[in-house]
């Protein structure tokens, strides 16, 4: 047999069941059987855009916003697959705070993970007219944004009104802190319209344009499509079989996959977050057999909307976003 | 009085049993490292004694300390370096609240020692033996019962050290201070002294005292006088004995 | 620690939370998301974290990770440190020229910096260990050289003046005058340098992309908003701290011998 | 003005240089901006800047810089004072310092709040133990001769320290002073990274790093760079006022 | 040679205009202040002087400081605290790279000032006059040509000091050196020198120059010599005109 190549893979995050198909690709030898050898990277403080235009790793997961900002800046990244089709971004709230609508965000305070994770919340609230400090140019916000780190107890619900949550882990962490999810209002930015696309891949215009992949003999776009290709059968898989997946993640997350409070449970929570990650996989494309597919609709209507929030300053090139790879990876069009 | 010493220890004094009556004026000699420096300290209450007893005009060197009994004149000046002189001398007065112009009681003293036109130096502007003025300056300034000095005027030129000697005396005299005093000088130690300790080396102890009958005032026909010759020799030649 | 936990059950309960417990005297000590965590509580964290003690997921395998960065980070601050103390110290230019930049280094914020000098060094094959222990020296460096030249410049005239009169070069007068004469300075500034640099360490840790160490531990754990466990790890790392300071205070009295007892 | 010159020229330097190579090997502004790009940012976002230099510089870097080192100091005086507290305090504090600043802020954001205090309780704990370490190897410092002399006046310990002990340590709080003065900043900036309502030079570093915005992200960190040195070189100022000149 | 002090500067030497001719024994001599140590720092190219030029040996202060020409005693001990008294001595030997047995020569130097079983103590262990005896057994030890001696025995008593004296003296002539010599006592500079230069305070200069007819070598009996009276009176006279 030919010597495997070895490809290092950015998570966008920690190990956990939000990345389950490359786990279960890796661990059913899916990778191995495309001739690769992938190292998955936890994250560290760096953006994934960082490592990968470094090339410190040849591919990673990210958001689109990242993405796209990035690539505002000259960093030339690509698009290559859309793993997730719907947003998982939430608001969350307590319903004895008689928050019912985005509308009444007005004057409260709302905690929001910087680091441009914040850009479905900035959406959200100026779709109804509200205004942030987030935004250097506004003098007078209309609602005070304030800037946590990942774990929501440090300020939930004493020192916000709102809080940013994930569907498939702050929200059960919230859970876990004592409010079940009857008491809780969650707003679900893509139950607004706000549908920010999440996980996707990504790779550098120089990497997918290399004609000899790290000394493999593959060009780079060869290897992102195999790449492509076996991790999408991991996540068909993954969301197949989630106990299964959820038992591999487990073996891979270390310290990080238990939940918080009462809802502690590592095996608990990422069973949670495997059924919750499923939802956000089996949407769009995915439901008519194009999974991994950056449907030209959704990526357009977020591209307006981040030019309107004034994140995006013009329409991002076409280089952007490669279908080429999709397309060599599942033979569709 | 025994110090631990790599590989073994010091035995810097033994049987040193000594009493001073108040009023006295006791010098000590020895022969350098005898234990001159310690046997002060140990009467100063600086260092507490391994053993044996000690008392100062009748009292324990820690009572006598606690009353701010003695002025010590150390064998080197210990001048505080970011002190001028003036406020060197004046570091007992405050440090003891003493009341009245303290100001010219420092410069009275500085005057003494002859340093009137440098109380605005510090202490490496001065030569050497000018900071051992200004820390003989610093120990009269409170003017305390009992003076303790070691080697006070080590540093300095016959002319200045006889003038500085006399004003000792006169001193002395005057305010019935009790004195013990720390010379290499033979003769220094016969002319101020009414008692002269000879100490001996390793290990440090009393080899005698010499009782000195000189009348006073005493001055420069003191000298002269016979008895101070006697005296003299007696003390050379416990010092010889003592040095083998 | 009952005090301080009992503002946030009662904030808690006051919001309505189902925590299992009565009042808020009562939840604060079984309170799963403390301020402080209540003994019993520790406990069972500490035992969790660490047996097996050296499995990759428990704290003594991960301080002995972050202990050896922060050590080899120290040698290269010290070695950094002096080398700047002593240049310092021989050359007023190069002072002029260079302290300011110094200083200035240290006022960027690592966190900020780590991890693109980690992907950085990344680039040129310096991976793992490496790039940690030298974000540490990064930060460990400057008290060293701080320290070290205040001490360097502490020995007093007359014994500068005999070197002088001995016609000793300048490395013997550093050697044998001003390096001796600087030991007290420099073992403080030591100390102080270790607790930075076990501090660079952690946070290098947590700002590269990291396997392992006390540093990765804590970053995991607080994404898992695991508190306990979060008191459980600085505990580790403020004993290997005081591990540290302890160590170079043992080398500073072998060192030091001639030095009076105190 | 001679004096400055030499850091000065290599300052320009530099800057030519990385402009000259960044441009050559056309480095994207989202990675590493040009000198010329941060400094342009600097003038755009100017009150932004100083907005967030004001919260970051002023109520959490300088007064927890003030606070810790009061705090410092008080203890050093006591450990000094009270021999047995040197033994039982040395270690709390030392252990107090080697939680990493990232362990401690998230802990004292939850327990204080969002707001700048949080920032400033974060600085004032990291700058109490270079103080107090200092402090105490500085008092220990005094001359022997000195202590003798103290000694032999039946000085209370109060004046002991006032007219000995205190001259002696002076040139060893100062080196704490000077080294913790820039770590109060850094620390303040890495603080606010647990947590802020909304500015800080540490908030807009996170932000724009988060929007590849690296012209801001150098510009702040360039404002914070003045800041460290201006308070670095002012504590040096108030080190040569009030450090009594020794010779040389 | 004028320094500047607070209000003003003190004039520390004037036109001390001074040859000393290779093989001289040279003893200074003069009240508290008056500028000795400041001479022999000129002379050793410790400092430079304000204005004048000095010669010793022949030669600029700065080439002899630069062939390691001199051995210099200062008025303190200057030893290094973390260094034990073997390694005191044996630093200039080292510093120098002096070839042959370097510890036996230290060891032979601190026999010759009677320290030889303190070779392991450390500096705070000694007594003031242990530890100046270190650091003349330091100067002496890399036998250097030229010795510049700022009041070595003043912290020794009067047997040592007189034991040391005739050391000196042997050493001295056997080695053909040229010595620079501060002393208080009259008596020891006569008993030493070739020369006796008296100088006087502030501006200090030099009050006059006392040459030394004595015969070598010089012993007991010198001291009986009316040679002897003589010089030390002329000593004495310049001294106290100098004083006033
Ligand atoms: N701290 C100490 N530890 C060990 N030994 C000491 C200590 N202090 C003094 N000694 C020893 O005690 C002896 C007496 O010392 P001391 O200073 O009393 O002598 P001294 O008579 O004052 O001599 P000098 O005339 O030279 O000043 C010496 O042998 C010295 O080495
Ligand atoms: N660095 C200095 N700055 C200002 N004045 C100084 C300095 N060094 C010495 N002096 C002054 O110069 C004069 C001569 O000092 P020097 O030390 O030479 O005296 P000396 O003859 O050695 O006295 P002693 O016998 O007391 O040692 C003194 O008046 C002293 O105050
Ligand atoms: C620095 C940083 N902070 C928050 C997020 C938000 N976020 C994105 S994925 C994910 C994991 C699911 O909980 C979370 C919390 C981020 N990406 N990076
Ligand atoms: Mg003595
Ligand atoms: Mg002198």
């Amino acid at each position: 047999a030919a010597k495997t190549v070895p490809v290092k893979l950015q998570l966008k995050w920690f190990p956990q069941a939000q990345f389950a198909g490359f786990f279960v690709a890796q661990a059913k030898g899916f990778y191995k059987a495309e001739g690769l050898d992938v190292q998955l990277l936890p994250i560290g403080d760096q953006s994934p855009i960082q490592t990968v235009a470094t090339g410190a790793a040849d591919f990673g997961t990210t958001w689109i916003t990242d993405l796209l900002t990035a690539r505002q800046q000259g960093i030339p990244v690509v698009h290559i697959a859309q793993l997730f089709q719907k947003s998982g971004y939430t608001l969350v709230s307590l319903k004895t705070s008689g928050i019912k609508a985005p509308a009444d965000f007005k004057g409260k305070r709302v905690g929001v993970w910087p680091s441009g994770n914040e850009y479905p919340a900035v959406a959200l609230m100026k779709k109804y007219g509200l205004t942030t400090s987030l935004d250097s140019t506004v003098s007078n916000p209309s609602v005070q944004a304030v800037t946590y780190p990942f774990d929501p107890s440090i300020v939930f619900p004493g020192k916000v009104d709102l809080v940013s949550a994930m569907t498939y882990n702050e929200l059960d962490q919230i859970v876990g802190l004592g409010y079940p999810l009857d008491k809780l209002q969650v707003f679900q930015t893509s139950d607004y319209g706000i549908n920010l696309l999440e996980d996707l891949m990504f790779s550098t215009e120089r990497t997918l344009n290399a004609t000899n992949f790290k000394g493999s003999g593959l060009s780079g776009r060869e290897v992102a499509a195999r790449l492509v290709r076996a991790t999408i059968k991991g996540w068909n898989y993954a969301v197949r079989n989630q106990r299964e997946a959820v038992g591999i993640v487990l073996v891979n997350c270390g310290n990080t996959c238990k939940g918080s409070g009462t809802r502690s449970s590592a095996q608990a929570h990422q069973t949670w977050q495997m059924a919750e990650v499923a939802k956000l996989y089996n949407a769009g494309p995915t439901l008519q057999g194009r999974a991994g597919y950056l449907d030209p609709a959704t990526y357009k209507a977020n591209v307006t909307l981040l030019k309107s929030l004034g994140i995006l300053k013009s329409d991002p090139p076409a280089a952007a976003v490669d279908y080429r790879v999709w397309q060599a990876a599942t033979g569709k069009k | 009085m025994v110090f631990p010493v790599p590989g073994g220890q010091t035995v810097a004094l033994q049987g040193a049993d000594l009493d001073i009556a108040p009023g006295e004026f006791i010098s000590l000699i020895g022969p350098s490292g005898c234990g001159k420096t310690t046997l002060l300290r140990l009467m100063a209450d600086l260092i507490r004694p391994t053993g044996g007893e000690l008392t100062v005009g009748g009292e324990s060197p820690e009572a006598a300390r606690r009353r701010r009994a003695y002025g010590y004149v150390f064998q080197a000046p210990a001048l505080m370096e970011w002190r001028n002189v003036l406020s060197n001398v004046l570091l007992p007065l405050e440090v003891m609240n003493v009341p009245g112009d303290r100001k010219a009681r420092a410069r009275e003293m500085l005057r003494l020692v002859g340093l009137e036109k440098f109380e605005r130096s510090y202490p490496w502007q001065l030569s050497g033996g000018m900071q051992q003025r200004v820390s003989i300056a610093r120990a009269l300034a409170f003017d305390p019962p009992l003076l303790f000095m070691d080697e006070p005027f080590g540093a300095l030129d016959e002319i200045t050290r006889e003038m500085l000697n006399l004003e000792l005396l006169r001193l002395w005299r005057e305010t019935g201070k009790t004195v013990v005093f720390v010379t290499h000088s033979i003769s220094e130690a016969v002319f101020l002294s009414s008692r002269v300790v000879v100490m001996t080396a390793r290990p440090g102890k009393i080899e005698g005292i010499v009782p000195i009958d000189l009348p006073h005032p005493r001055g420069d026909d003191t000298r002269e006088d016979p008895r101070f010759f006697a005296a003299a020799t007696e003390v050379r030649e416990l010092l010889r004995r003592g040095h083998a | 620690m009952l005090v301080a936990n009992r503002g946030v059950a009662d904030e808690a309960l006051r919001s309505g939370a189902d925590l299992g417990c009565g009042t808020a005297w009562q939840c604060a000590t079984v309170l799963r998301n403390p301020v402080l965590p209540a003994p019993g509580q520790f406990a069972a964290g500490f035992r969790t974290l660490s047996t097996p003690p050296l499995a990759p997921t428990s704290a003594p395998y991960n301080a002995l990770v972050t202990g050896s960065e922060t050590l080899l980070g120290l040698a290269l601050a010290s070695v950094l440190g002096l080398g700047l103390a002593t240049l310092l110290v021989f050359s007023r230019s190069f002072e002029r020229a260079t302290l300011p930049w110094l200083v200035a280094s240290q006022t960027v914020p690592i966190v900020a910096i780590a991890p693109m000098l980690a992907v950085i060094l990344g680039q040129y094959g310096v991976q793992g260990f490496l790039p940690k222990a030298i974000i540490a020296a990064y930060i460990a460096f400057f008290p060293v050289a701080v320290g070290a030249a205040q001490g360097l410049r502490s020995p007093d005239a007359l014994q500068l003046d005999l070197m002088r009169t001995y016609r000793a070069s300048a490395w013997q007068v550093f050697w044998q005058l001003r390096l001796p004469a600087s030991l007290p300075y420099l073992f403080t500034a030591l100390k102080v340098a270790a607790t930075a640099a076990l501090v660079g360490s952690i946070v290098a840790e947590i700002s590269t992309i990291s396997f392992s160490g006390l540093g990765k531990m804590l970053a995991e754990n607080s994404r898992a908003s695991d508190t306990v466990a979060l008191w459980v790890i600085m505990v580790y790392g403020a004993a290997l701290g005081i591990g540290l300071v302890a160590l170079i205070g043992a080398l500073e009295r072998v060192v030091t011998r001639w030095r009076p007892a105190r | 003005m001679a004096r400055t010159l030499p850091a000065a020229g290599a300052l320009l330097l530099a800057l030519l240089a990385a402009e000259a190579l960044l441009r050559a090997y056309a480095v994207p502004p989202g990675l590493i901006p040009t000198p010329s790009r941060v400094g342009a940012a600097l003038w755009a976002a100017r009150t932004v800047l100083l907005r967030d230099a004001l919260t970051t510089f002023v109520y959490e870097a300088l007064l927890g810089f003030v606070l810790g080192a009061l705090a410092g100091l008080g203890l050093g005086l006591l450990a000094v004072r009270f021999r047995f507290l040197e033994r039982g305090l040395l270690p709390y504090t030392a252990l107090l310092s080697s939680v990493p600043i990232v362990a401690l802020a998230p802990v004292v954001v939850k327990a204080i709040g969002l707001g700048w205090p949080s920032k400033t309780a974060v600085v004032a704990i990291t700058v109490l133990f270079p103080v107090l370490l200092s402090t105490v190897r500085g008092l220990h410092s005094a001359s022997a001769h000195h202590l003798d002399l103290l000694h032999s006046y039946a000085a209370t310990p109060a004046q002991t320290f006032r007219v000995a002990r205190w001259p002696a340590a002076l040139p060893f709080v100062f080196v704490a002073l000077r080294l913790s003065v820039t770590l109060a900043l850094i620390n303040a900036i890495v603080a606010e990274f647990f947590g802020t309502e909304g500015s800080g030079l540490g908030f807009r570093i996170q932000i724009e790093v988060g929007r590849f915005g690296l012209d801001i992200v150098w510009a702040a960190i360039v404002v914070a760079s003045v800041l460290g040195v201006a308070s670095y070189l002012l504590m040096g100022a108030l080190e040569r006022r009030f450090v009594p000149a020794r010779r040389l």
